[in-house]
């Protein structure tokens, strides 16, 4: 029940941010790195997470909002020479503006014909940047120098290219989105979006304007989505048209539903599950790929709900 | 004194079908009202135009003097007109309490302490005597249960005209006791308009009677009336026997 | 070259895409439309189709049609097998939970393609097409094989239709597809026409596999594309309407070819790909679906 | 990134961050997982370990695999002589996937966790370009063998270095006199629609240009394309020569296409064997190039004139005559371009000693051991030619073969000469802070 255990939910969420915390200090040097990349990463899954773990809106192309980020903030630091905070702003609001509009078009549709549609929308946004390669540097794509990667304040500045200050900057965001996700699902709004998912129609009759409810999901959904790309840019330093290819819009899906769709922590789960199971596997076999794909057909066999939503049935239900 | 709902003229088709054939229905403030008729006579179909989940072929449709016709159903429930499932459809995988919190929220205008949501809710499930499944996921209870939470998340919306689709579908006989003391109730605050075949509930409960048949009104009036009406006696036996 | 030519051969080109799409696109179509099962690796299967193609016609010596013709019957077959394992050993476990089967197949997809990439290796191989006649046109020439896989495609698609139409398997299957429940009920081994489904949408893409193969060549990474066409002209078409199937493969391929000759290629594509979408928002039930009630 | 506040500002705490790790590391669990094993620093005994970023899947899998018998085999020969300096040279290699993501993840692992003296390898630009800022950050050199641009355009870093085979643009360059001297002067180019084509499509006209020959059509094709012949339409009728550059598994198609629409009356054509790396000329459907030219950075099949070196080189290598595996004649090489690897592996070793490189404490020192190297001539380090390297764009610039197909061989009837293919400086990577 919802009210039952806001105590240990909160604890727990703060647990696992303060461990990450303490993980930048832990790690090895290689991991240290790793953990940054997976942690931006995750924040694309939970932004994706939100629409299709709470909403139940199965889109594959998410790999857009991800890549308005990183280009709306990449090629504004690239061509113009902004800032990295007015460009992560920039990157956040290309994808804000992209998700409303294509949330006004796609959510006429519904079900199969919603997943092709954004998969379509996608697509043509993965052309477009190869069409401007003249801007976008097309499939090679653009490296941002480190001398751009300088956060100044005043007088301190802050070089993302520092391995610590890069994993801190992926935690803050992590952090953010994270915290920002339950305070979402816990909210009047999350609830709805849950009804959304469990029974349209019905939740129409309680008067609802679910267009509007999933609207408001699918652009929440890609602004975090840009957010994401957008510091993924910043903090490795490149952007490339491989990043709004379909695989990227399949990612995150695939990342959601390992760690458990509709858990706030299932796509941090679900994103270094991933990880690690491609570094290990690859550091025993060029077949890693083999690998991977018995570990997708185990997990969705024995845990169909994910690792946390599996975990949630069987042990913990209070995991929200 | 003013109906609360009109409807002129009001037809759906269906292809070749015609579900609804040029309705003409007026309900007053306060009343209870009961729609009968046998299968097929195009009750539900009438009651889903009133709602808003069927768009008409033709027709109007006023409410408290506005007209609703072309409005999205989620608006008219924002006016108050709520519609309970003939089939019942709560949120299986929610809570009775989320159940019930979604319309309560949605009525709250005054405040945003998460007390309110909860007063609202757990006074919806007293009424219908579920406060103790607040709890249970609503696709473990049981199905008269699951009846009661539907007209709990109907009530929520604090309407001020409530339409019921076969609420005693299903329903035990004791439970059905229960759920004519519970109409009565609701109907001290809304209006109340109830599709039913159970005819000793329709008896007990209906201020007036509205007989369909084919899409069209047969009869209209007090339980008395339309007991004594032989057209209604014909249509009856006529659907149901031949 | 003038116009007409030029439409007449972007129009050529445009039906040899549409004939190998519209039966790739039908294999989805079925498995989707009875199984509701969403197929991501309904790409690799067609590329299994075309490097066991390889494998067999290389095997077989003299004349290339011999080898073609063996290819062309025992490919498919293998596919199906391969296909009916995988039904039995993973989907029918997740009773074709709608998420589950596209998490399995995703996995389905990187273990055929890793399979294919360690056994068969990263190469494009080539296959010898069955015969290479060359048609003389005043303007250009055009590959009487080519013109064949059109005709070999229709036929397939005739008896397609026929099967789904005039036999009992047709009538069991469109059952099915109406109703689970009910097919069941009636005493319809529906296990066992899901796993047929299964093994025939995909034996539909090998086939289209065998076909194209020695128009272009068979590499590992060669599903990725009709997979997603072959999306595009399902939902396009209508779920399970035949013959909005076809006609969908027929518009895109032609359109593809066509549009291409009035644009760049990448904004042609740019082009194609908003138009369909925009065919999708604005009737989502596809173009011969009719909007469920 | 929302949080900006000084908090974060942790870049100083690299001491406690150490610190703590040695306390902990040791301590957990995590010791236990294979990618965390600690590595003692290297002895001068240790062998030097270069880190080897290889397309092993994805689309480049064709080339990686010969990248990888290739390297193999140098390593090979550099250990028989005594390796580098005294110290045996190690190959750790990682699959990029041909994706540029994972190819700078791939870069991270090598400086942080299998602690590599260097990094090298790989071909796709944009694999070669997402990895780029992973090295600078890492300050780890990293040997490309591209052929890209994108080094000499000095859009990357300082720690990039191609030095083993020659930019495309320098490729281009010194292609267009012999074209427009033997093959034709009007030339419609039909290349892909991405960064590997627009190198053809901006280089070639002006290189024309000055030879007195034009570039009347560009024909440019999407990526995904796996059919080609409704493009070719566009091919103005007057054309003499169709400079073809596509690559990726759907050329054969191009190449047969091509055939079918133009018969036996075609223009000339002149190639980049980029098209067919690694695919047999005498392919079904291939007839058609008979008589035409292409572009070899090293001849695939062996030529009468091939040097002891070049003979050495592909003894070592396990090709034979035919530019195939020995005892596999369908498993053909992707000759013209993997002679990169070996030859950078000996600049490695030449700039490793000329540095008096001892471990990774001296990687700032290999890089300007490097950057001072000026030419290399040919012989068994450099079997597919001599070559001259700038040091300010971290290039080199060698003799380009133009090779004409007769029976079903590739026979070189052109060799370039180093100065056709040098252009200005577009910058200068030696400012750069190291």
């Amino acid at each position: 029940m919802r009210d039952a255990s806001p105590a240990k939910t909160y604890a727990l969420h703060v647990g696992v941010i303060a461990l990450l915390f303490v993980l930048n200090f832990v790690l090895p040097d290689y991991h240290q790195g790793l953990f940054a990349r997976i942690m931006a990463l995750a924040v694309f899954a939970m932004g994706y997470n939100l629409l299709f773990g709470y909403v139940g809106l199965l889109s594959l192309g998410h790999a857009m909002f991800f890549s308005a980020g990183l280009y709306g903030a990449g090629l504004t630091v690239y061509h113009l020479g902004w800032g990295v905070p007015e460009a992560f702003v920039a990157g956040v609001a290309c994808g804000a503006l992209l998700a409303l509009a294509i949330g006004l078009l796609a959510l006429r549709t519904s079900g199969v014909a919603f997943m092709i549609v954004t998969m379509m929308f996608a697509q043509v946004f993965y052309l477009l940047i190869l069409y401007f390669a003249a801007w976008t540097g097309g499939d090679q794509g653009l490296v941002i120098q480190q001398a751009s990667r300088v956060i100044s304040i005043g007088g301190a500045s802050l070089d993302l290219t520092n391995s610590t200050v890069r994993y801190m900057n992926a935690l803050a965001l992590f952090s953010v989105v994270l915290l920002i996700t339950l305070a979402i699902v816990r909210s009047r709004f999350g609830r709805v979006l849950v009804a959304i998912r469990e029974n349209e129609e019905r939740t129409k009759m309680l008067g609802y304007d679910t267009v509007a409810n999933k609207l408001a999901a699918v652009v929440a959904s890609g602004a975090i989505c840009a957010a994401s790309g957008a510091a993924y840019a910043l903090l490795f330093g490149y952007v490339g048209s491989s990043f709004a290819s379909v695989q990227y819009s399949i990612l995150p899906l695939l990342w959601v539903l390992l760690g458990g769709a509709a858990t706030t922590l299932g796509p941090l789960v679900g994103t270094l599950f991933m990880y690690y199971v491609t570094d290990i596997a690859s550091g025993f076999t060029s077949a890693y790929l083999l690998i991977v794909g018995v570990a997708l057909i185990l997990l969705v066999l024995f845990f169909p709900k994910g690792i946390l939503g599996t975990i949630r049935e069987r042990w913990l239900g209070w995991l929200p | 004194m003013m109906p609360l709902l009109t409807t002129k003229g009001l037809s759906r088709h269906f292809g070749g079908l015609r579900a609804v054939d040029g309705v003409d229905f007026a309900l007053m403030p306060g009343e209870i009202r009961a729609i009968i008729g046998p299968n097929g006579a195009g009750k539900t179909t009438f009651v889903s135009l009133l709602s808003g989940r069927i768009r008409p072929s033709s027709g109007m449709i006023v409410f408290d003097g506005a007209d609703i016709t072309g409005m999205p159903a989620y608006q008219r429930v924002r006016l108050g007109v709520a519609y309970t499932f003939q089939i019942t459809s709560v949120f299986a995988n929610l809570t009775a309490f989320d159940n019930v919190a979604l319309p309560v929220q949605r009525t709250l205008t005054d405040g945003r302490s998460k007390g309110a949501v909860r007063t609202g809710v757990m006074e919806a499930l007293a009424r219908t005597g579920l406060a103790d499944r607040a709890g249970t996921p609503a696709g473990q209870l049981s199905y008269g249960h699951q009846r009661l939470l539907e007209v709990a998340m109907g009530l929520a919306l604090k309407p001020r005209l409530l339409i019921l689709d076969e609420p005693t579908q299903g329903l035990a006989d004791s439970e059905i006791d229960n759920f004519i003391e519970l109409v009565h109730e609701i109907a001290k605050r809304a209006t109340v308009l109830l599709i039913e075949h159970n005819m000793p509930v329709v008896m007990q409960l209906a201020d007036r009677i509205t007989v369909f048949n084919s899409g069209r009104i047969l009869a209209e009036g007090t339980p008395e009336q339309i007991r004594a009406n032989t057209d209604v006696q014909d249509a009856y036996l006529g659907a149901t026997h031949g | 070259m003038h116009f007409g030519p030029h439409l007449l051969l972007a129009a050529l080109e445009g039906l040899v895409t549409s004939a190998v799409l519209a039966l790739t696109a039908l294999g989805l179509s079925l498995v989707f439309g009875v199984m509701r099962v969403v197929n991501v690796a309904h790409g690799e299967f067609f590329m299994l189709g075309a490097v066991l193609a390889w494998a067999i016609s290389t095997a077989i010596a003299g004349h290339p049609a011999i080898g073609f013709a063996a290819a062309l019957v025992i490919a498919p077959l293998l596919v199906g097998l391969v296909a009916l394992v995988a039904e039995r050993l993973v989907l029918r476990r997740l009773n074709y939970n709608p998420e589950g089967t596209i998490v399995a197949t995703i996995g389905m997809l990187y273990i055929i393609q890793q399979l294919a990439l360690t056994f068969y290796g990263p190469e494009a191989r080539p296959v010898e097409p069955p015969f290479s006649y060359r048609i003389l046109l005043p303007w250009f020439g055009y590959s009487g094989y080519k013109l064949s896989v059109v005709a070999a495609s229709a036929i397939l698609l005739v008896i397609t239709w026929l099967v789904l139409t005039r036999t009992k398997i047709g009538l069991i299957m469109r059952a099915t597809q109406y109703d689970r429940e009910t097919a069941q009920a009636f005493g319809i081994p529906v296990d066992r026409v899901y796993a047929g489904v299964f093994a025939v949408g995909t034996m539909l893409a090998a086939i289209a596999a065998v076909l194209i193969v020695p128009i272009s060549q068979a590499h590992y990474l060669m599903g990725q594309d009709p997979l997603l066409l072959s999306f595009i002209v399902v939902i396009i078409g209508g779920l399970g309407s035949l013959r909005g199937t076809v006609v969908a493969a027929i518009l895109i391929g032609l359109s593809d070819g066509i549009i291409s000759m009035f644009f760049s290629p990448t904004l042609a594509k740019i082009v194609a790909t908003l138009v369909v979408a925009m065919v999708l928002v604005f009737r989502p039930q596809g173009l011969f679906g009719t909007t469920p009630r | 990134m929302a949080d900006k506040n000084g908090f974060f500002d942790l870049s100083k705490k690299e001491l406690s961050r150490r610190t703590a790790l040695k306390g902990i590391a040791a301590g957990t669990g995590l010791a236990l997982a294979p990618g965390f094993v600690r590595y003692s620093q290297a002895q001068s005994s240790a062998p030097i370990k270069i880190g080897f970023q290889l397309h092993r899947t994805g689309i480049g899998a064709a080339y990686g695999r010969w990248y990888e018998k290739t390297s193999a085999a140098a390593v090979k020969a550099i250990n028989d002589a005594g390796g580098i300096g005294g110290r045996k040279v190690e190959l750790v290699i990682e699959d990029d996937g041909t994706d540029p993501a994972r190819g700078a993840e791939v870069v991270a692992k090598f400086a942080k966790q299998h602690k590599t003296d260097i990094v090298f390898g790989t071909l796709f630009s944009h694999v070669v370009i997402g990895s780029a800022p992973a090295a600078g950050e890492n300050k780890i050199p990293y040997f490309v063998v591209s052929e890209g641009h994108h080094v000499a355009s000095t859009k990357l870093n300082r720690y990039v270095f191609q030095p083993g085979i020659t930019d495309v643009k320098s490729q281009i360059q010194s292609m267009a006199p012999w074209i427009a001297a033997n093959a034709g002067k009007k030339v419609t180019q039909i290349f892909p629609d991405f960064a590997f084509g627009y190198d053809h499509r901006d280089y070639l006209p002006p290189a024309l240009k000055a030879q007195g020959a034009d570039v009347i059509a560009q024909i440019a094709i999407p990526p995904t394309e796996s059919s080609f012949t409704k493009y070719f339409p566009q091919i103005p009728a007057e054309t003499e020569v169709i400079y073809h550059v596509m690559v990726g598994p759907a050329v054969l198609t191009f190449v047969k296409e091509l055939g079918e629409f133009y018969g036996s009356q075609r223009p000339q054509l002149f190639g980049f064997i980029d098209s067919l790396e690694a695919v047999d000329i005498n392919s079904p459907g291939l007839e058609f190039l008979d008589g035409s030219h292409f572009w070899e950075g090293s001849p695939r099949y062996a030529q009468p004139d091939d040097s002891a070196a070049q003979k050495a080189y592909r003894a070592a290598v396990g090709i034979d005559d035919n530019g195939a595996a020995v005892g596999d004649p369908k498993d053909v090489s992707t000759a013209a371009h993997m002679f990169g690897c070996w030859e950078t592996l000996y600049v490695v070793k030449k700039a490793m000693e000329d540095a008096g490189y001892k471990g990774p404490e001296d990687r700032a020192k290999l890089v300007e051991a490097t950057e001072a190297l000026k030419e290399f001539a040919e012989g068994p380090e450099h079997p597919q030619g001599p070559k001259s390297f700038n040091g300010k764009i971290h290039q080199c610039f060698g003799i380009q073969n133009i090779s004409k197909v007769e029976g079903g061989k590739l026979k070189v009837v052109h060799k370039t000469k180093i100065e056709d293919g040098l252009y200005e400086p577009e910058g200068d990577y030696t400012t750069q802070a190291l």
